[in-house]
Parts: structure tokens; C-alpha cells; sequence
């Protein structure tokens, strides 16, 4: 019994932390290569949900047309932004990007909040059966975000190691006046990051929003989540990202099913600045592919 | 083949490069040398695009280079191998060569057009092939130095900017190099060298330039100029 | 000459206003205009001053609030000596966030700051026995000695202003002087500064516990007068806030800070912009500033104004001395 | 006789690599040292190292005798060590003469509560503040640029402000990092000028420099690094005609080239 009760909660916790692994995935790259801290990451992910829930609801679309309707517009607002805010920012004080994508999150927050009000929304997908495996349960929404955020992240992973641009990103990461002596297009590559970075954070949003009560403020939870993630995965590592990720999730659905889900994001925070003092590195080191 | 004209330099409010003139010949070796802080780096660098220069101007094949893209540079036939090698030492020898062959913004990569040219390279690096699948940075200095040079030839440069090449290489490694940089320029193509080991360098070459605080203090014929008491005075003051 | 003149003016309409204005409305904008400012020079100490880029103030702010709610409403403990505490406790806090967040560079100082708020926020929302959590804690009205019954707007009005002149006075006085020099090099340049002897880290260490401080003071000041307190003064919102504030400001200048929160507060209120609205319009406004304006709004105005001669170009005349 | 300064023996190692090798010197008082050799020779490092930038793997520092190794380089100013930096660091934002107030934190001794209480200690310290600032103002003979902000000056004149702020700690020994980078001739031949002439006020002087000229013309000893050891020691003329130092800088000549190939 309890034998099952863990597999329940590291069950759980996959779930989470695959999300967890897209939203990161997409910061450490555009960390990794833009040398930028994107503060409105989880705000892309918040506004992908909201999207999927209007393209639902209002529009009336099925469940995977407003999902890729939700991917296709938050990544040209996304491409908007980067092109209007950080681009004019990227060869001044470090800072300036910091501070711009802070009130970019700001921005993104309360403009929802305004437009949706500040309570929840609960979407419902077809996939709301439940899967029975012995004493484990598991939604279909919830096997979904795992075959689906596997697949994602197999996709990320084959398009970085074996695509020409995959290549040009790993490189641009690692010496960026080196890639620009050999003649790659480093403001292409940077646009491109961003836009793959808030695609990755987009399709989180669509396959986690119908699990929880979509609130505003999720993008804050999700960036912070991502934070703490892409410090212990070593900032800009996209494999270390997925694996802190997903070991993330589980710590939390751990924490939440034998201690208290209130003081789940508590062991997050602590493991962080743990590691943040002992190994300021990270646990998996610098580098975005190795 | 590279015509500079009268160049100015700025960088970091300092005067770089204050009126350098240098021409090189097609399939002509030019080596440029000076002491550390003379400007040779800058002038590299404005050729390549990575500089912007306050005055002057730098054409290759009568075009106009200032103010081009590093890429539309490289496309024009320039490549530049930087000083301290710059590999991505987390990548593979191979993933190192194909950024420098499909530097193009494109998902499919010309795999034949790579395997070609790999093919007329692995002729000057006899042991880059066995090494393809290895991480660039576990190689030694020399054979990195090697997989540098190798990468800047994957696009077909006509002309070839080295800086230091020899630096930090033992004395075998760097007579290895020497003996590149004669052979590729026995087959035609044209380089500018800027190298510490001045000897070195005036020995392999047919012309040089001496900089001396951002200014072309000497040039002429290489041979005539390695016993010439004013290069030791440009990098030994007297 | 006309700094001090400007002074005595605005002291004089400080005190003269509420009895001029008796309007409560008008008086409540203020308070908050002036508890707003005091945070924001709070922030301006280690933003403007040391180039110290906290992410996460709003632990300072949020946690001198509930440090003054909690002893008023729990413990019957007088306003002032809530006050007193609520200032201390946060100051140490502050020492406290310094010790780790210090040891971090650039964007992993930024990140550990706005963690330490976030630890902050967790457990002021999860010890509900203490702090009421997600609940909200009400804070209980104090009384002012020598303020009549009904009139504790005028109170706090006081209070606010007074604390917040003290503080500009002092921190101008500081940043004229050779000492305060030392700090202004600490933002300019750490290492140079460093190697002219100055003690970058204790400097930065202290700032931290000042700056903690005095944005603690302003969160306890706020507490009573707004009557009640949630974990969301702990938000990135309210660290936003302040941030927003002193940079359209212009950091580095304290009359920027508190212009920062003079527009925040009182022109934002007299749109009746809604709160939403608010941030809305003013983070737009902050990357807008960024981007086209990297020295906040009043900064080059004031540059402009003090130039000797308006006329003639700010340029040097670099051959003035050879000619002479 | 007790040197200035001494460096005993240190080594430093970056992941394996040894950048400086057991290098020695010392420094007596009024001396100018240039501290020369190639590229990659260690010169930077053996710079950080006595500035307390970087710690050594090994060996000792001493400074008047007293053991300075691995202080950190706040605290190697307080013993009377300054240092200038490459290029242009000054604080950009300040004026020149708030540049130098900025410096001068080890000469003013009141605390923080006699500066916000303006005591008279307070201001009679302002005042021997004022005529030291002055004073080094005209020693780097910027005076008459005192309320210009430090942005925006000549490159000539912010290279002379960086000298001035490590001045404002009083030193006993001055470490200059490439402080001709830079110049043209003439600015090249005024700082030879300033170098003397802070030298005849009783500061030692170690340079490190590219610029042969500068280094050949001003100090009084030579010490040549290459591969992060010490090759050669003396003075100007002793180091011009070594050959050793000739072939560090220049590569093998051809005879000794042509017979290591045979």
C-alpha cells in the first residue's frame, strides 16, 4: 500500500515535472545563449493557458486547434517582444534586460488581470477519463502531458544535436564571437531562441493549464519554479534543465504527499539556495548541450 | 586581392589603429607583426566586420568591406582564424567543422557539399579524421589549433586572416603549422598572418608590415627584413 | 541658495496642507505618497547608491508590516515601539538576505533576492497561526499623541513626512560627503574601489541592513493605515513597485526616488487609474524608460535645468588650459 | 639591508596550468621596476597576484616586511599598495575632482555618525581632505578640469585621473597596468614625466608595459617573464642586448633555427 502511495505521488510528480522541464528548457536556452534572464518566461506560459481557455471557450475550437492556436499567437507576441524590447537592450548594461523583462512580467500579469479578472478558470479538455493501473490512478490529461512533453523534449533534443541551426545554437552558446568569426547570423539565432524558448513555455501552458485552476499568477509560480530549476541544472544547460526539472516535480509531489503541499515550494527554495551557495555553478555545470 | 587604405580605428576610446595601409596579392602571404598592443588585432578584426572603423576603407576584390555583416564578409571569401584558437570545445571535432561549413540559417544541412570539402581538407590535417566524434576540447593544443585553421577553411576562403597561430604551441606544433600555412599558400591562397614569433613569421612570408602604436612603421620584402636591427628595435625599443 | 529655499518651501506645504486641503481623500493619497517614497529611498540606498540591484525589497517592506500588524493586533504592543521593532527586525532581515545574496554575482544575486523574498512570503503565508495567512491580518488603528479621535490621517500624515525628511536630509547630507563618495565609487566601479581600500563587501553588508530598515519602517507605517495586511505585500509585485519607482525616478538621486512614487501614487490616483490599470501603464512605462530613457524621467530634466548657461553645449573645452 | 617589497618563490597553477613558475624579485625604495616579457608570459597574473587580485598556489609576498600574500585588495591599500588599471578606469559618472575625494576613503578617518552629524572633526578632516585632493590634482596637473564630469575627457586625461585615484591612498609602492596603452608619443613622454616625478616624491614604481620605449626610457631595472618564468633581471641596456629576452620576443633567429632543424 504504502508502495503505492509513492508510486502515486512520483507519478504525480513526473507530470509536474515535465512541465517543469519545458518552462526551464526554454530559459536555460535563452539563457544560454542570449546571456539574458527572461523574468516573463512563466508569463508566456500563463498567457498560452489563457489563450487555449478564450480559443475554447469563446471561439468554440477543440481542444488541440486552440492549443496550437495558443502556441502559433504567444510565439508572435513573443517574437514581437523580442524584437521590440530586448534586441534595442542586448548590448547594453545586463541589467537593462533584467529590469525589462521584470516589467515585461509585470505587464503581461496585470494586463490578464484586467482582461480575465483575477479568479480562476477551469478548462475542459476530452481528455478527462482516468486511467486505473492496479491502485494507481492517472487522468489521460495527465498521460498526455507525458507523452506529449517526451515528445517535445525528444523533439528539442534531436533539433539541437543533429540540425545545422541546433549546432549554430550550441556554438553561438558557447563563444559567441567565435560564432560570429565563422560567419553564423547571432541576432537571427538570438531571435530564433527566444521565439523556440517561449514555444517550449507555450506548450507547458497548454498541456498543464487543464490541470490546475488557471490563475494570473501561475506565470510568476512558473518562472520562480524555472529559476530554481535552471540554477540547479547550471544555468543555460538545456539537459540539466530537463533533469532538474523533472527531479523538481518530484521532490515537490514527494514533499506534498508526506509532509504538506503548502510547504512544497518551500523545499524548492531551500534546495536552491542551497546549491546556490555550495556549488554557484550549479549541480550539472555550464554549457547547453553537455 | 585585400586592399586597406589609410585605416582608423577606435576601440574603447582608445586610438587602435591610426592610418594603416596593407595590401595583399592574390595567393600572396602577408604577415603583420608589431608588439603586443601595436593594433594588429584591431586591424584583423575591422576586415572581418567585427569592428567598425572611424575612417578609411578596406576592399577585397574592389568591394567595399565596411560596414558589411561578419557573414556577408565570409561569404565574400575571408575567413579569420582568432587568436586563442576559439573552438566549441563542448561540441565534436565534426560539429566544430559543420558550423563553419553551414553557417547559412538553415534547418537541412548540404551533407554532400560538407563531406567534399571535408574530404580536400582531411589532405592538409591527416589526423582530423579519426578524430570527428571527438569532444574539441579533450584535444591537445595543437590539434586544436589544427581543428581552428580546418574550421576556417570549411567555407572556401579566398583569403586567410590568422592571429598568433603559433601561440602557446610547442616548437614541433608550431613548425606543423608553419608548414600548413606554406603548403596552403603554395596552392594559391592568399593570407595575412599576424604572429608574436616575428621570425617565424618573416621566414614563410613574401611581404610584411611592422606596427608600431597603431601605425605602420616598416614594410617591404620579408627575407631582407628578418636581421633588420629595426625590428628588434619595434618590439625591444631602443 | 535655492536648494535651501526649496527645502523650506516644501517643508512649509508639507505641514500646511492638510489644513488647507482638510479633504480625508486627499490626505489618504498623500499618506500613501509618502510611504511610497520612503520605501522607494530605501531602495534608491542600495540601487542608486552601491548599484546593489534587489530583486526582492518587498521582503523588507512586507515584513515590517506584519511585524508591526502582528505586535499591535496580537500582542497590544503601543505604535511606536511597534514601529521601533518592526524597523529593527527588518533591518536584520535585511543583514540576513545580504549574507548569501551577496556572495552572488549580477543575475544570481538578482534571483537569490527575489527567492529570499519568496522564502519570506512562503512562511508568512503558511504559519496562518501567527499571521492569519492567505486570510489577511487587520491591523488595529493606533492613536497619536496630541491628534484627536477621528483624526489619525492627519497622524500618520505627520509621521510619514517627518520620517521621510529625516531620511533625505540625512542621506543627502551622507551622499556629499567624502564618505558617501566612497559608496558612489562602490556602484561606479567595485573593483577600482576596491583598490583604493574601500571595504566593498561590509559597505554593501551595512547598506543592506539599512535599506532593510528603512523600506521595514514604511511597510510598518503602512500596515495600521491601511488596516489590513495579506502575503501579497510580499509579492514580486510590491518589489516591482519599487523598482518601477526609482528607476522612472531615475536612481541614484533622491529626489528621483521620491519623484518616482509622487507619480505612482498621486498622479496615477487622480486619473482614478484602478490599481491594474496602474501597473499596467506604468510597467510600460518602465521598459519604455529602459529603452529610450536609461537615466529615469527626471534626471536629465534636472541635468538641463542646472546647466551654468542653457545656450551653450555641455562640451568641454579641452584646449582651455594649453591656451592659457 | 630589508627591500621595499619581495616576492619569494611564487608559483601560480589555473586548473594545471602554470602560469607563473617560482618567480622571485624584489623592489627597494625609489626604484622604478618594468616588468616585461611576451604575450601569455604571466605578466597579468604576477600583477594580480601582488594586488591580492588572485591568491598564489604558492610562495610569499612581503610589503615593509610584513606578509601581504593573498590580502584581499582592499586590504593590501590599507599597507600601502596601489595599483592603476588598463585603459580607462576611473568612476565614469563622477567629476574629476569627486573621482579623487572617492579615493582618498583610507585618509579620512571620521565615521559615519560625525559625517551625518557634520561634527567639527568632520570638517576640519573636509578641509585636510580639500588640500590633498588639491594636491593631487596638480601633481596629475588636472586642476583645470576638476568639476568636469570624468566622461567624456581625453583619453590622455582619464589614463592620468586613474593614476591620480590610486594616488588618493597615500602609496608607498604604485603597481601601473599598461599605463602608456594607448598614447600617442607625447602623452607617451608626459607620463614618463608624471612617473619621475611621483618617483622623486618617494614613490616606488613596478610598470607593466608593452611600450618598449616608455619601459627602456624610465625604469631603473628590468625584470623579463616568459612562460611564467623569470629569464632575466637588470638593467635597460643589460635586458635590450640578452638574447635569451631577443628571442622570447622576436622567435629563434635564423642560424639557431636552421641548425635545430638539422
Amino acid at each position: 500500500m504504502a508502495f503505492n502511495i509513492l508510486l502515486q505521488q512520483l507519478l504525480n510528480g513526473l507530470t509536474i515535472g515535465v512541465g517543469y522541464a519545458l518552462v526551464a528548457g526554454g530559459l536555460a536556452a535563452i539563457f544560454g545563449i542570449m546571456r539574458i534572464v527572461n523574468f516573463a518566461h512563466g508569463e508566456f506560459f500563463m498567457i498560452a493557458g489563457y489563450v487555449l481557455y478564450y480559443g475554447m471557450s469563446v471561439l468554440g475550437l477543440p481542444y488541440f486547434a486552440a492549443a496550437a492556436l495558443a502556441i502559433v499567437a504567444v510565439v508572435a507576441f513573443g517574437y514581437l517582444i523580442q524584437r521590440l524590447t530586448i534586441e534595442p537592450l542586448m548590448e547594453t548594461d545586463p541589467l537593462n534586460t533584467l529590469l525589462a523583462t521584470f516589467a515585461l512580467s509585470l505587464f503581461m500579469f496585470h494586463s490578464v488581470v484586467v482582461i480575465s479578472g483575477s479568479g480562476g478558470r477551469t478548462i475542459d479538455t476530452p481528455f478527462d477519463g482516468v486511467i486505473t493501473l492496479g491502485n494507481v490512478i492517472l487522468t489521460e490529461q495527465k498521460l498526455l502531458v507525458m507523452v506529449a512533453g517526451v515528445i517535445f523534449l525528444g523533439l528539442l533534443a534531436v533539433f539541437l544535436s543533429h540540425t545545422p541551426v541546433g549546432k549554430q545554437m550550441r556554438a553561438t552558446a558557447e563563444n559567441r564571437y567565435a560564432a560570429t568569426v565563422l560567419g553564423i547570423d547571432v541576432k537571427r539565432i538570438d531571435r530564433f531562441t527566444f521565439g523556440l524558448g517561449i514555444a517550449l513555455a507555450a506548450v507547458a501552458g497548454v498541456l498543464i493549464a487543464p490541470l490546475t485552476p488557471l490563475v494570473p499568477s501561475v506565470g510568476t509560480a512558473y518562472t520562480l519554479k524555472a529559476f530554481a530549476v535552471i540554477v540547479l541544472g547550471g544555468m543555460g544547460s538545456i539537459p540539466g534543465a530537463i533533469i532538474a526539472g523533472v527531479g523538481l516535480g518530484m521532490v515537490e509531489a514527494l514533499t506534498a504527499g508526506y509532509l504538506s503541499s503548502a510547504w512544497k515550494d518551500g523545499v524548492a527554495f531551500l534546495v536552491l539556495i542551497t546549491v546556490l551557495l555550495t556549488r554557484p555553478n550549479g549541480l550539472f555545470g555550464q554549457g547547453v548541450a553537455h | 586581392m585585400l586592399s586597406i587604405d589609410n585605416l582608423i580605428v577606435n576601440y574603447a576610446q582608445v586610438e587602435a589603429v591610426r592610418g594603416v595601409s596593407i595590401f595583399v596579392g592574390t595567393g600572396e602571404m602577408v604577415a603583420l607583426i608589431g608588439a603586443n598592443g601595436a593594433g594588429k588585432t584591431t586591424v584583423l578584426h575591422s576586415v572581418m566586420g567585427l569592428l567598425k572603423p572611424k575612417a578609411g576603407t578596406i576592399t577585397l576584390k574592389g568591394e567595399n568591406l565596411v560596414g558589411r555583416p561578419s557573414n556577408r564578409i565570409l561569404d565574400l571569401g575571408v575567413a579569420l582564424v582568432p587568436e586563442g584558437r576559439q573552438l566549441f570545445s563542448h561540441l565534436t571535432v565534426q560539429e566544430n567543422l559543420e558550423v563553419g561549413y553551414g553557417r547559412k540559417f538553415r534547418m537541412r544541412f548540404d551533407r554532400k557539399g560538407f563531406q567534399s570539402r571535408l574530404e580536400k581538407i582531411d589532405g592538409y590535417f591527416p589526423r582530423i579524421g579519426e578524430r570527428l566524434n571527438q569532444i574539441a576540447g579533450t584535444l591537445s593544443g595543437g590539434e586544436q589549433q589544427m581543428v581552428a585553421i580546418a574550421r576556417a577553411l570549411m567555407s572556401d576562403p579566398d583569403l586567410l586572416l590568422l592571429d598568433e597561430p603559433s601561440l602557446g604551441l610547442s616548437p614541433l606544433m608550431m613548425d606543423t603549422v608553419i608548414a600548413l600555412l606554406t603548403r596552403l599558400h603554395g596552392e594559391g591562397m592568399a593570407i595575412l598572418l599576424i604572429e608574436q614569433n616575428a621570425r617565424a613569421a618573416l621566414r614563410i612570408s613574401q611581404r610584411a608590415y611592422v606596427l608600431d602604436s597603431g601605425r605602420t612603421t616598416l614594410d617591404g620584402e620579408a627575407r631582407p627584413l628578418l636581421n633588420d636591427p629595426r625590428i628588434q628595435q619595434a618590439y625591444l625599443g631602443l | 541658495m535655492i536648494r535651501i529655499f526649496l527645502t523650506a518651501v516644501a517643508v512649509v506645504v508639507a505641514i500646511g496642507a492638510p489644513f488647507v486641503v482638510t479633504d480625508l481623500y486627499f490626505q489618504q493619497v498623500m499618506v500613501i505618497f509618502g510611504i511610497y517614497a520612503i520605501f522607494a529611498v530605501a531602495l534608491d540606498i542600495l540601487f542608486g547608491f552601491l548599484g546593489v540591484h534587489s530583486f526582492g525589497h518587498a521582503a523588507f517592506f512586507g515584513g515590517g508590516a506584519y511585524v508591526c500588524g502582528i505586535l499591535m493586533e496580537t500582542y497590544g504592543v503601543s505604535f511606536g515601539l511597534s514601529l521601533v521593532a518592526a524597523t529593527v527586525l527588518s533591518a536584520l532581515l535585511g543583514l540576513l538576505v545580504a549574507i548569501p545574496a551577496l556572495r552572488m554575482r549580477g543575475i544570481y544575486f538578482a534571483i537569490t533576492t527575489l527567492f529570499c523574498a519568496e522564502v519570506v512570503r512562503l512562511i508568512v503565508t503558511n504559519v496562518p497561526s501567527v499571521t492569519r495567512g492567505t486570510m489577511g491580518l487587520t491591523t488595529p488603528l493606533p492613536s497619536f499623541p496630541g491628534v484627536p479621535y477621528g483624526y489619525e490621517n492627519l497622524g500618520f500624515y505627520y509621521l510619514t513626512f517627518a520620517v521621510l525628511a529625516l531620511s533625505c536630509f540625512l542621506l543627502e547630507r551622507f551622499r556629499r560627503s567624502p564618505l558617501g563618495r566612497s559608496f558612489i565609487a562602490i556602484r561606479e566601479n567595485e573593483q577600482l574601489a576596491a583598490s583604493v581600500g574601500v571595504p566593498v563587501f561590509r559597505i554593501k553588508f551595512y547598506a543592506f541592513g539599512v535599506s532593510g530598515g528603512l523600506a521595514g519602517l514604511a511597510g510598518a507605517i503602512y500596515a495600521p493605515f491601511i488596516g489590513i495586511i495579506s502575503p501579497d505585500l510580499l509579492s514580486p509585485t510590491y518589489s516591482a513597485m519599487g523598482m518601477l519607482m526609482v528607476v522612472v525616478g531615475g536612481f541614484g538621486t533622491i529626489y528621483g526616488a521620491i519623484f518616482g512614487a509622487f507619480m505612482f501614487s498621486v498622479v496615477t490616483e487622480i486619473f482614478r487609474a484602478a490599481a491594474e490599470l496602474r501597473m499596467i501603464i506604468f510597467s510600460a512605462l518602465l521598459i519604455a524608460a529602459i529603452i529610450f530613457m536609461p537615466r529615469g524621467v527626471l534626471t536629465p530634466l534636472i541635468d538641463y535645468l542646472r546647466r551654468p548657461s542653457r545656450r551653450e553645449p555641455a562640451v568641454l573645452d579641452v584646449n582651455r588650459k594649453d591656451e592659457a | 639591508m630589508t627591500h621595499l617589497f619581495q616576492a619569494f618563490d611564487i608559483t601560480k597553477k589555473f586548473a594545471g596550468l602554470v602560469a607563473l613558475d617560482q618567480v622571485s624579485f624584489h623592489l627597494d625604495e625609489g626604484e622604478i621596476l618594468g616588468l616585461i616579457g611576451p604575450n601569455g608570459a604571466g605578466k597579468s597574473t604576477c600583477f594580480n597576484v601582488i594586488t591580492g587580485t588572485l591568491k598564489p598556489t604558492s610562495g610569499r609576498i612581503e610589503l615593509r616586511e610584513q606578509d601581504i600574500t593573498g590580502m584581499p585588495p582592499y586590504l593590501t591599500a590599507h599597507m600601502g599598495l596601489a595599483r592603476t588599471f588598463q585603459h580607462t578606469t576611473v568612476f565614469q559618472h563622477l567629476t574629476v575632482r569627486e573621482n579623487i575625494e572617492a579615493a582618498c576613503w583610507l585618509r579620512s578617518k571620521v565615521g559615519l555618525g560625525c559625517t551625518l552629524l557634520r561634527t567639527s572633526s568632520y570638517r576640519s578632516s573636509e578641509i585636510s581632505l580639500k588640500t590633498s585632493v588639491d594636491d593631487i590634482l596638480s601633481m596629475i596637473d588636472l586642476r583645470h578640469v576638476q568639476d568636469s564630469r570624468a566622461k567624456g575627457l581625453p583619453y590622455g586625461y582619464l589614463r592620468r585621473l586613474g593614476i591620480g585615484i590610486a594616488l588618493g591612498t597615500n602609496p608607498a609602492l604604485l603597481l601601473m597596468d599598461e599605463p602608456a596603452a594607448g598614447l600617442n608619443p607625447t602623452e607617451s613622454a608626459e607620463f614618463s614625466k608624471l612617473a619621475r616625478r611621483l618617483r622623486d616624491f618617494g614613490i616606488t614604481i613596478v610598470i607593466v608595459e608593452h611600450d618598449m620605449k616608455v619601459i627602456m626610457g624610465l625604469c631603473d631595472r628590468i625584470v623579463v617573464l616568459n612562460y611564467g618564468k623569470k629569464i632575466a633581471e637588470g638593467s635597460p641596456g643589460v635586458i635590450r642586448r640578452d638574447p635569451q629576452v631577443i628571442e622570447s620576443y622576436l622567435g629563434k633567429s635564423h642560424d639557431e633555427a636552421e641548425t635545430a632543424r638539422a
